[in-house]
């Protein structure tokens, strides 16, 4: 591994560019996540209706790594029935959890195969996986709202 | 006959060449307290050091990644070695912190208010053994007086065996902690039948494992246990480690005993929050050099087979029983079967203190233990101050049992 | 200049010689997380394993007195480095769990109506600092809660100083905590100026010594410290020792905080009584072999010399900041002159995450910690959420200072 | 060291035939140690009289060192007055924590001298001094009672 094979141009865009930032209204729920580690945080919001992400909205505060996987979360996820959403978000986790040694698949991960190499630096793994963990954890409780 | 090749296995051992007193050969039979360490534990701790060591959790740089790697693997050694999920490992000094964490568990959620689950209130009892070793009764004691709850205990039949009474079980019962292996009598106790009762009402459950999982194969889930506890330096790993393993469920509503660096979530001046479990029970820099030799000292343990290594125990017990028998004046105390019974033979010579027994077989090269065996309760219920411990473990031989024979033999005649 | 010859103490660090990321030669500017180790601890370590292993204060033979001995030859030699007594060395697993052991003196002092000296009240204060590593704080805000005592701390000046307001401490201040040398700052506080003011009062004085006894001559009392807590593990021993020292009369006051074996007086079912100090804080089992190399580890600083080392430091401290001025974009957290300052430089680069930074830092080979060090609420002092931290130690030299100015060139390069 | 030079003849005589013992009347303070290894304990008596030491009596349970050492002690130091006791004290005490370093006076120890083998084994140092330090323990509890 090299650093220019961590940071793809790809991810230097989505860093410089984040698509989808801000606090947006509606939602359906909001959640706040933190890396103890660094203090890196993320405010975001999830707005569902029948069972389609209407939209991701998010305040963070981090490294590139992990404001370029939250931008391109918010490209790949946005807009996308939740059948269609666990699957990538499943294949993305699996990724970057995989020690390298997972093969990524671009037609399900589009744009989100350049974070393959973080994967060969733990200590990067929970900066990616921040904006992923927050859609997570947003879109449950969502969705626990809608069904109570 | 034992299912081990000793004389190789003894090989894998540097202390064991060594000679004491007198230029007599090193009979260790002291393992109960802390056992010796082959030579592949100290490799591993020492590569540690010199190609690997940084603060794990912390950085980011190779090193960083590297220590993390080799002590989170370890985790996932010993998580496996007793069956339980790698999250539900936490990383103490040894047994007697991992007992105070999960009695903290109860004083400080009673404190704060916190999950019903730990808070214990007057009325409430904590049921233990008359066999325990200070370390799980010690910290239960104080926990009951800082809560106002109940400790109870059952009792020790005359011939070594827990004195099972279901009667003492009731809905008052918050927790029930016992040992599995006696490290005085070698009893093994029936714990999932004292976990299942305990279960039935409620109760937690926590099993003191330091005479068991270094000598036995133990699974957490066979055996009902809801906590265990153990220490690495008796199971040929370092000193300084020693682990809890914990529900997870449980570990998840626990609050933490130390805090401080790496257990937290979110740190302000006034107030702070804590990170999941096994991290919320590890705060600061860890043991790090130590846990990674300990998982190495799992699998050194897995590839010898923890079955044989206890039917090897029971081999040598039952030859020392045995022998010890053949000697005048000499009164085992605990089982003198071998039916659930683990390698710690306990004995009384009359008339000699065990102080003086003891010596007469330093001097022979035999290393035991005398005193009360931090079981001081249990040897008052024996009406003995001390008693003479042998304990066995993977590298002793026939010959260490019979040197404790011919060494109690010389002692019985010096003292006559 | 630096007064040391560091390419000869090199020389006994083996970690030094390897190489990280695409055989870069590793520069290891992390010691304030953790130090690397001289190959004569390691040696000392693993002989205590092969010669001389036994459990420690429980044994009659002779393994268990020579490793007695050991252990507690060891404690003579970490006492006298910090100008104490041997009796007042207490070993605990790091200075994390040194500082909780104090702070749960107060807690269960407080919870068994213990002695006056450690009971707080609502109303009673605890004073600390804004610049505390988490070790220091977070035990703090857990006794404040529980006891219904006020948390309360002295801000930091602009250029990374203590703000020290003597009228913080008044009548109703019971203990007073802070660091020596801040690990993100690199600041020396005045300790024996806050020391003397906060005994003026009764209240009693805590010493994190973490980053101040590896690095400089420390004398507790000196100091005018009532307890010290450091690490053993940034001061070139192994992983899984750290030590509280603490005055005798206090510590012959304090209830434990862990309980179990060996630092018991009597043991009853219902009640025990405990050993003089440091007995009664090692329950257990102790971290047997880490405490000897510690001891170790003493005579090598000893030898290599306290002042030289702060010396070298602060040498190489002026570099850096020499260095890291001449590139655009880069902030300092904390002081920018020598005085009262040690070897941990914390700086921003305009734009770039620290993350990002260290990332590139690590690709040149340069460990640096990246985050907020376990000081998050210090960053939020400066409006910042995470540094880039360099530090230094005995075996860094020049070239290692140049390494990591020009790794922080190329990062800004990278990310420009 | 052997175990003949531990055990010497004259160590086990007390050990066998224990000198002073029992508890008595009257006394001026009395003290339970123990030894928290072992469990060995003793409790112990002291009377005075005028800076004499009138009798020391005691029930102790125990190895053959700390009997036999508490026998010894009942010889030398009973029915001396303090101004002499003391040196002796200080003197066994001194030799049986001397690692094997502190050449021993027979002028002053007499028969203590028997136990300068002791130090040469430090885990029985305690199983020595046990009587000992109840004495001193008990001496100094009586003197503030006569001049309080
Ligand atoms: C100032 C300071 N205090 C406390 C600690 C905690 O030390 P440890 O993690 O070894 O307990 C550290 C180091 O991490 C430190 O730098
Ligand atoms: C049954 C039992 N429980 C607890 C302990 C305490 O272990 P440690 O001293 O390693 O904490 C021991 C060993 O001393 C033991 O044998």
């Amino acid at each position: 591994m090299n650093l220019e094979s961590l940071y793809q141009e790809i991810i230097l865009d989505h860093y410089k560019h984040g698509r989808g930032k801000g606090l947006r209204e509606p939602f359906d729920a909001q959640v706040q996540h933190v890396n103890p580690t660094c203090g890196d945080e993320i405010t975001l919001r999830v707005a569902l209706h029948d069972a389609v992400v209407q939209d991701i909205s998010y305040a963070a505060m981090g490294c590139s790594i992990s404001q370029a996987s939250t931008s391109v979360m918010y490209e790949l996820l946005n807009g996308k029935p939740l059948g269609e959403v666990w699957p990538i978000h499943e294949a993305f986790v699996k990724m970057i959890e995989g020690r390298g040694k997972v093969e990524p698949d671009e037609d399900v991960l589009g744009d989100g195969i350049a974070f393959a190499g973080v994967a060969s630096y733990p200590a990067r793994v929970k900066c990616a996986l921040l904006g992923w963990m927050a859609f997570k954890d947003a879109t449950v409780q969502a969705l626990g709202k809608d069904y109570t | 006959m034992s299912p081990l090749d000793v004389a190789t296995l003894r090989k894998d051992f540097p202390i064991l060449s060594r000679t004491v007193r007198n230029d007599r050969d090193l009979v260790y039979l002291d393992s109960g307290a802390t056992s010796q360490k082959p030579a592949v534990v100290l490799d591993a701790e020492r590569d540690f050091y010199e190609t690997r060591n940084a603060a794990v959790h912390r950085g980011a740089h190779q090193l960083a990644e590297e220590a993390t790697d080799a002590f989170e693997m370890a985790r996932a050694t010993i998580a496996a070695f007793v069956g339980g999920h790698v999250s539900e490992v936490v990383f103490t000094r040894n047994a007697t912190e991992a007992l105070n964490l999960v009695a903290y568990a109860f004083q400080n959620a009673t404190a704060d208010a916190g999950p019903d689950r730990f808070v214990l209130e007057p009325g409430d009892e904590i049921l233990i053994t008359e066999m325990e070793h200070h370390a799980n009764l010690v910290p239960w004691q104080q926990v009951a007086r800082r809560t106002g709850a109940t400790l109870r205990w059952f009792g020790v039949t005359d011939d070594g065996r827990l004195d099972f009474d279901p009667s003492m079980i009731t809905d008052r019962t918050k927790v029930v902690s016992l040992t599995h292996q006696s490290n005085v009598l070698g009893t093994i106790n029936p714990v999932a039948q004292v976990a299942a009762a305990a279960h039935e009402v409620g109760a937690l459950v926590v099993v003191d494992a330091c005479q068991s999982v270094p000598h036995m194969p133990v699974d957490v889930h066979a055996l009902g246990a809801d906590f265990i506890a153990f220490s690495g330096h008796k199971m040929l790993a370092p000193t300084g480690v020693g682990v809890l393993w914990g529900r997870a469920d449980l570990l998840a509503q626990m609050p933490p005993m130390l805090t401080g660096g790496s257990m937290i979530e979110q740190v302000f001046m006034d107030h702070s929050t804590f990170a999941a479990p096994p991290q919320r029970f590890e705060a600061g820099v860890p043991n790090i050099a130590q846990a990674v030799a300990l998982g190495v000292a799992c699998d050194y343990l897995t590839d010898v087979g923890l079955q044989a290594i206890h039917e090897h125990e029971v081999y040598l017990t039952g030859l020392a029983l045995e022998g010890l028998a053949g000697l005048p004046g000499i009164r085992i105390i605990g089982p003198t079967d071998l039916a659930d019974r683990g390698g710690a033979v306990s004995f009384v010579a009359d008339g000699i203190h065990s102080h003086d027994l003891g010596q007469v077989l330093d001097d022979s090269g035999v290393a035991v233990r005398v005193g009360h065996h931090c079981a001081w309760p249990l040897h008052r219920r024996f009406g003995v101050a001390a008693t003479t411990r042998a304990t066995f473990y993977l590298y002793n031989d026939e010959q260490d049992v019979a040197a404790l024979v011919e060494g109690t033999k010389r002692a019985l005649e010096f003292f006559a």
